[in-house]
């Protein structure tokens, strides 16, 4: 491939990073909630000197979780010169700008977004640290599995990652004996779960997993309960947000079930970074996806600091081998595929309008 | 008067030509997604414009070139070339398609049929297999001339940009045949049109046919300079911001949409500064635009001779209930 | 059977919410021909003006504000909607009137985008949780439940419906409207004030909306901005469908969107059922180019 | 004899078309007065200045003593002058009756005014009795003209300006248009008449314009334009 | 020998005949003219020729074809034009594309022309120019040619539509009262123009009309009909002394 935007950035006294994420539109606020979280990173790295005696600066690029939009954003980025990206929420719109900072060599480390299809591309410029979608579906079904729910119904919002979630957890399910009665999509935009709850219902499902965004996810689960629909219900890690608690009412919230990497106040360890955000943003919690965003721009820092210069293959490199990097509640170590080589799912359910940990 | 509009437009071809070098690769982006959309309103334009069928569902056909060249490419392994004629044909059948049964409605109805066509081809795309369902289709190959390997940023803004200076040629062209100012009539008065032995439904088919086959167009190269499609590039929103460059710069006009394609695109983004006011700045930049030129910005003159006195002309505006 | 019945009820409620915003829509263009893509936005625009009063007086979440008040919010914003879309029809729809029909078509994209990155700026991004709920009691018919807040919905659109319909048919301003959209200069020799009757018409389409909009912020707890958009889509199909510019026919257009979505998702899936939808759409314009109710055009050569 | 509508130097335009050229005029109250011209020569547009259609760009057009300039159209009907337009521009999608009753809008309060004025109108025309409840769009071209001149007579004129009310009419229609218009105008409503079958409009007349290029280029009594050598060529025939 | 042939012609609005059993035939060469009161089912008739309006049953034959069945744009290509009783121009073209339009069934060019501009196209663009050019000179409006049809003179609009409907080159013309809202003066004019389409051209006319006097003078054959029926037919002379005639539609003044 061509190496366009080959030089980079870091002349003068900055390093430029690019930041892609959505901050607008419908999954701005856990957009925000990892910008947030990678402020801080770079706060903390520049006052404590910065890295390459340089101090890091950030280029937010809004991708709206919009492939189109991500790759006009992502083209933004390169233009700038940035010298590497953390970030991508949306798989489908990470899915477009991962090959647009491929073309121009810029390593990106995904913070969030996990379908599968990402490592499939097999770029040797993306790095994802959040644990993967096969895995997430692997998680929740075996929850349903223990406690013997065999009768699974799937509904997802034909968003990439939700998709993805909801055909491998299909896989799952079915690879533990258990039965998919239901393989349903909606469309996430809509409000009205009537007539699916109505269906679900009938069908008697002992398990619900709900694969798409917490803004659909809130809604149907409260359609869910008032329709009186048996078994439980569950969500995956893009419904894990304070939102989707507040959306369906904590009522019909309780014994929600999700699928996730844990939450910074569920790791040991990371209290200071719970404090540290909620001083700095006004008592606001950190968002699911905060920690992870933390540790990746910290693992860019790393990876900098060992590569021992701004040059593309070399923080590639570097970033290849990393070897056991400490972060808030997980050690990043990549695969032949540049995934984690272990990732982290547990199940959380809510308890009295808060997210616990159940397993 | 003639020869120092062909002059402007040469230079203007150069301009395009050499702007690459000039630009850094995001607004040579922006730039081609500017070109992408003049082959788009060029299209839609013989549809809206000239024929006068309010055509809200145009990104289907955008998404039909995109679909075909990227399956054909990814699943098939043909060479991007030859994928072109049979995106080509596939959308023009599906714009017969979408003709056919739209032939005597009115033009509303038309809207709203139209808007269905776009959003089934989108929904077949979002659950079919063959089109890679929700994440749609990624990891299309570079199309290779020779042994060249188009790739960068400047190989696609070329290859848009001669196809987007072949599809204004194309329009320029059929607008002025007979095939175009036919058109014209049904546009104005169909049973009029008809009754001057025009064949309304057979030259409806060939505008939608015509419209679709130029943005199947813009949709190969698409595929091919994005490397990854998605479903949600060809929704409803992508077909009213097309509508939206064709009646901005001018139903019928050929500068004036291509003056569109340029606003609708480059709009947005100079206003991407004003973070969360950008589209309530874009939306209110839209309002004020057409009060002002209720026409477009560069409307079609249908009127050719220079009137002797130039205080003849005729300007609707002034009185608001037309008499 | 009861789950029949019960998917039959859960179209109807939807098809109420269509009904109630293409009741509006369908009147707009009645009237002006105009396709008023900013129509959605009034609904959402209900939905947070509703939400801002009710959280004003319930204290934020409070459940405290009695039917009365919950009916003065209702009335007071929906009066609100009206004005301002008596204001937006002033300021960028009007001299635009002799306009070509498209160009008036882009304005209303306009408009569309300003309302709801106006309310995006004014009131945020995310989801807003609504401050009242409703309550869950209802009826239970063969086994199918209906609840009474859904009752209401579907009796109060029925009800407007009607009354919209008289007051167009009987009515002597119906009348003038009628007329003005068939000719607007010959109006005003007749001694009509068209635009006044212009307004009046946006001030019904946006009421009618926004009561629309707080109904959907009760019923269905959050509203975000973004809201009215893909309901302002379904509602447009639902007037064309019931035949464009006919009240009772936009009535009828979106109980049968609402039915055939529901059975739709029910009998082929979610992710079918906007084909369906269309394809149904579509095919019944081929058979019956005018809608359900539209008249057949007797245009005389 | 009362002047009832005075025009004076009257300018007006169609963007930067202009179609009334300094054009003076006047109407006395009980008059018939008939506005000659060839096509494009601005009568129309007169009808249209005077009904408020069209805001002059200068001049003067005084009603009742009282100035009329930038009055909107809806004042001026109300105000008693009645405009019944060239094209007929009946309200297609309505019915007969429903025409009938926003011609009396301004009466829209008196219910009794304009029951009347529907029977008095299906007195005048009976054919339009019998198609009371069909939509005037799908009526004859004379139908139309017959429906257009009751719907104006339902706002009850005090000036009654009607813009060539005989075009495509059948000749025994004609007649009897021109007689009901002498009727109309016997019971006291002043008449603004433009017509292009010269012949019969002189015959009704009290007086006449001749208007060309926006302008009037001749005015008199009804008789002695009869007479007039200009008007026989292009207008009466010899 | 007759061009036209129009045999027990029906038509059924609903409830309302418009058209009943009418019969007549239009000879070759001729001006004929088709009259009767308002809502009399004249103009009813021409949309059934031409076919805007399918005739809920009878027969009509151009020169032998019959025209049943047939949109009117195949209509118009077998030989027949026709004007509209309220103009239907096409408004915001010039003057000048509007008379091309009718030249659009004469011509044949298509994409592959109109992209290559190959030699045939470009010679038959060059035609269509001049034969619009020539009908547009026959009835003598050269000087509005570039203007908006929109923006011209009514009785220009008029002739305009009249050229329009040349340029197809019919062998028949059908005119929807041609005279009307014209003064004396342009009546004499059009009565010129419709007997020079005759002589020049050899194009039959038959058209609808009130206007006594022009009828008188050019017509030559008279139908007359009354609530859709035939209620006369003749030479003008015969016609309009005929007591029925008279009562139903010339009625006894003369407001000529
Ligand atoms: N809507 C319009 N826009 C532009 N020009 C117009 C318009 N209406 C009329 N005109 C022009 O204004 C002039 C006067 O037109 P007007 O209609 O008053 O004539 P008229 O005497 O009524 O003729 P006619 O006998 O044809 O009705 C003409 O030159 C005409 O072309
Ligand atoms: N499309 C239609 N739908 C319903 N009725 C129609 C339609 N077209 C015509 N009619 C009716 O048919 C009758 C004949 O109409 P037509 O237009 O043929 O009359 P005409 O003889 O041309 O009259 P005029 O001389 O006034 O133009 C009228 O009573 C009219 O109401
Ligand atoms: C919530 C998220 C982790 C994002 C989601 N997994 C995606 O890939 O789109
Ligand atoms: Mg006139
Ligand atoms: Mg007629």
């Amino acid at each position: 491939s061509s190496k366009t935007g080959s030089g980079d950035n870091a002349s003068g006294d900055e390093i430029l990073v690019g930041v892609l994420l959505p901050v607008t539109g419908n999954n701005a606020t856990d957009g925000k909630d990892m910008l947030n979280a990678m402020k801080m990173a770079v706060e903390k790295i520049n006052s404590d000197g910065g890295v390459l005696k340089k101090k890091i600066k950030l280029e937010v690029a809004d991708d709206g979780c919009d492939p189109q939009m991500a790759t006009t954003a992502a083209n933004k980025l390169v233009s700038k010169k940035v010298v590497a990206i953390v970030g991508g929420y949306c798989s489908g719109s990470t899915l477009p700008a991962s090959g647009v900072f491929h073309n121009a060599n810029i390593p990106m480390i995904v913070a969030a977004a996990n379908s599968s299809e990402l490592p499939k591309q097999n770029y040797d410029t993306l790095f994802l640290i959040n644990g993967l979608v096969p895995d997430q579906a692997q998680s929740g079904a075996d929850y349903f599995n223990d406690k013997g729910a065999k009768n699974i119904a799937i509904i997802h919002d034909n968003s990439a990652y939700a998709k993805d979630l909801a055909d491998f957890a299909k896989k799952s399910v079915e690879e533990n004996g258990g039965k998919i009665i239901a393989f349903e999509a909606i469309n996430p935009e809509e409000k009205d779960f009537g007539s699916l709850m109505t269906k679900l219902k009938s069908l008697k499902p002992d398990g619900t997993y709900f694969t798409g965004y917490y803004a659909a996810g809130g809604l149907m689960l409260k359609q869910f309960k008032q329709k009186g629909v048996s078994g439980s219900f569950m969500v995956g890690d893009g419904s894990y947000s304070p939102d989707i608690i507040d959306i369906a009412g904590s009522e019909a919230a309780n014994d929600l079930l999700v699928t996730a990497t844990p939450t910074a106040n569920f790791i040991p360890g990371a209290e200071e970074f719970v404090k540290n955000y909620k001083s700095k943003y006004k008592d606001l919690s950190p968002g699911p996806f905060s920690a992870l965003s933390y540790n990746g721009m910290n693992l860019l820092v790393d990876a900098l600091k060992r590569a021992d210069s701004t040059d593309k293959d070399k923080i590639k490199k570097a970033l290849k081998e990393t070897k056991a990097f400490e972060g808030i509640g997980q050690v990043i170590e990549f695969s032949d595929q540049n995934t984690l080589s272990q990732s982290n799912f547990h199940v959380m359910k809510v308890v009295g309008g808060e997210f616990t940990l159940e397993k | 008067m003639k020869k120092y509009k062909k002059h402007s437009l040469l230079l203007l071809v150069i301009v395009m030509f050499i702007l690459p070098l000039l630009l850094d690769i995001y607004w040579l982006d922006v730039l081609t997604l500017v070109l992408f959309y003049v082959v788009l309103t060029q299209g839609l334009n013989i549809v809206v414009g000239y024929t006068g069928l309010l055509d809200l569902g145009y990104a289907a056909f955008f998404a039909v070139g995109a679909y075909t060249t990227a399956i054909l490419m990814t699943t098939f392994h043909w060479s991007f070339w030859l994928t072109l004629p049979v995106a080509a044909i596939f959308a023009a059948v599906a714009g017969i398609i979408v003709g056919t049964p739209t032939l005597r409605l009115r033009s509303d109805y038309l809207a709203i049929v139209t808007l269905g066509f776009g959003e089934i081809v989108r929904i077949l795309a979002i659950n079919l297999d063959i089109t890679g369902s929700a994440s749609g289709i990624y990891g299309i190959p570079r199309p290779t001339i020779g042994s060249y390997v188009l790739s960068s940023q400047q190989d696609f803004y070329y290859l848009i940009l001669i196809v987007a200076i072949l599809s204004v040629l194309v329009v320029y062209r059929l607008g002025h045949s007979r095939i175009g100012r036919a058109w014209v009539y049904i546009r104005e008065d169909e049973d009029a049109a008809e009754a001057m032995g025009i064949n309304r439904i057979r030259l409806k088919l060939l505008s939608y046919a015509t419209g679709a086959v130029i943005g199947s167009l813009a949709g190969s190269i698409f595929a091919v300079k994005m490397s990854a499609i998605a479903p949600l590039s060809f929704s409803f929103l992508q077909s009213v911001m097309i509508l939206l460059a064709v009646v901005l710069g001018g139903l019928g006009s050929i500068p004036g949409v291509v003056i569109g394609a340029a606003l609708v695109i480059v709009l947005p983004e100079v206003l991407r500064g004003a973070e969360d006011w950008r589209y309530l700045i874009f939306g209110v930049a839209l309002v004020i635009m057409m009060i002002f030129r209720p026409q477009g910005i560069l409307p079609k003159k249908y009127e050719t001779e220079d009137r002797s006195d130039p205080e003849e002309e005729t300007n609707d505006k002034n009185h608001s209930i037309s008499v | 059977m009861d789950v029949f019945l019960q998917i039959f009820f859960d179209g109807l409620v939807i098809g109420a919410f269509y009904s109630l915003i293409a009741l509006g829509y369908t009147m707009v263009y009645g009237i002006i021909k105009l396709l008023n893509f900013a129509h959605g936005d009034f609904y959402m625009l209900g939905a947070f003006i509703g939400y801002a009063l009710l959280s004003f007086f319930t204290g934020d979440g409070g459940l405290n504000a009695g039917l009365l008040g919950i009916g003065a919010v209702f009335i007071v914003t929906m009066i609100i909607v009206g004005l301002a879309g008596m204001g937006v029809e002033r300021i960028a729809y009007r001299p635009l009137l002799t306009a070509p029909r498209l160009s008036i078509l882009i304005t209303a994209i306009g408009v569309s985008l300003s309302l709801e990155y106006a309310s995006m700026i004014g009131w945020g991004a995310s989801y807003k949780v609504y401050p009242i709920k409703l309550p869950k009691n209802g009826l239970e018919i063969i086994g199918a439940q209906i609840s009474f807040a859904q009752i209401g919905l579907i009796v109060l659109s029925a009800l407007l419906m009607i009354g919209l319909r008289l007051f167009i048919e009987k009515t002597i301003y119906g009348k003038a409207m009628r007329a003005i959209a068939l000719d607007q200069a010959a109006c005003s020799l007749m001694g009509i004030n068209v635009y006044r009757i212009i307004s009046l018409t946006f001030f019904i389409g946006a009421f009618l909306a926004a009561g629309a909009g707080i109904m959907s912020g009760v019923y269905y707890g959050t509203i975000n901005f973004m809201m009215g958009f893909i309901i302002g889509l379904k509602a447009f199909t639902a007037a064309v469908l019931g035949g464009i510019g006919n009240i009772t026919g936009a009535m009828i257009g979106g109980l049968v969107l609402g039915l055939v979505e529901s059975y739709g998702t029910y009998y082929l899936g979610g992710s079918w059922k906007d084909v369906l939808a269309f394809g149904i759409l579509i095919l019944f314009l081929v058979f019956k180019p005018t809608g359900i109710l539209g008249a057949k055009e007797m245009e005389r050569m | 004899m009362k002047s009832l509508l005075k025009l004076t130097n009257v300018n007006s335009y169609y963007g930067k078309i202009r179609a009334l050229n300094n054009l003076s005029l006047e109407i006395n109250e009980g008059e018939i007065v008939a506005l000659l011209g060839s096509n494009g020569a601005g009568k129309s547009t007169t009808l249209k200045t005077i009904s408020g259609l069209i805001k002059p760009k200068s001049g003067e057009i005084e009603w009742n003593g009282q100035s009329l300039v930038g009055v909107p159209p809806h004042k001026i009907v109300e105000s008693g002058i009645i405009h019944v337009p060239e094209g007929r521009r009946i309200f297609g999608g309505l019915t007969i009756t429903e025409n009938l009753e926003l011609g009396a809008f301004t009466f829209r309060k008196n219910k009794k005014w304009v029951k009347e004025g529907i029977e008095r109108s299906f007195d005048l025309f009976p054919r339009l009795k019998e198609r009371a409840k069909q939509p005037a769009g799908t009526l004859s071209g004379g139908e139309q003209q017959m429906l257009a001149i009751s719907r104006g007579l339902m706002g009850d004129p005090k000036l009654l300006m009607l813009d060539e009310p005989s075009m495509g009419l059948a000749p025994i229609i004609v007649q009897e248009i021109m007689r009901i218009i002498k009727e109309i105008n016997k019971q006291g409503t002043t008449i603004l008449l433009i017509e292009q079958n010269a012949k019969a409009a002189l015959r009704l007349a009290n007086r006449g314009y001749l208007i060309e290029i926006g302008n009037i280029i001749l005015h008199d009594t009804a008789d002695v334009l009869r007479e007039d050598d200009k008007i026989i060529k292009a207008y009466l025939g010899a | 020998m007759s061009i036209l042939t129009v045999k027990n012609l029906k038509l059924q609005f609903g409830g309302l005949l418009a058209v009943n059993d009418l019969s007549f035939t239009v000879e070759k060469n001729t001006i004929s003219s088709i009259i009767g009161p308002n809502g009399a089912g004249k103009t009813s008739v021409f949309n059934m020729i031409t076919g805007f309006y399918r005739p809920t049953s009878g027969e009509i034959e151009l020169d032998g074809t019959s025209l049943i069945n047939n949109k009117p744009s195949q209509i118009t290509k077998l030989g027949m034009a026709r004007t509209f009783q309220n103009l239907r121009l096409f408004p915001n073209l010039s003057a000048l594309d509007n008379v091309k339009s009718g030249m659009h069934c004469r011509t044949k060019e298509a994409v592959w022309g109109a992209l290559f501009h190959t030699k045939s196209q470009k010679e038959e663009e060059r035609l269509i120019d001049e034969v619009a050019q020539e009908c547009i000179d026959f009835v003598g409006v050269r000087k509005y040619m570039k203007r908006s049809a929109k923006n011209l003179p009514y009785g220009a609009q008029r002739y305009l539509e009249i050229a329009r409907a040349l340029a197809t080159k019919p062998k028949i013309l059908l005119l929807d009262e041609p005279a009307a809202g014209l003064n004396f003066e342009e009546k004499q004019y059009l009565i010129q123009l419709i007997r020079r389409i005759r002589d020049e051209f050899q194009i039959t006319v038959l058209m609808i009309e009130h206007d006594m006097g022009l009828i008188k003078e050019i017509s030559e054959h008279i139908t007359v009909i009354d609530y859709g029926c035939k209620i006369a037919e003749g030479t003008p002379d015969e016609v309009l002394k005929n007591e029925k005639v008279i009562e139903a539609y010339l009625g006894k003044e003369d407001v000529i």
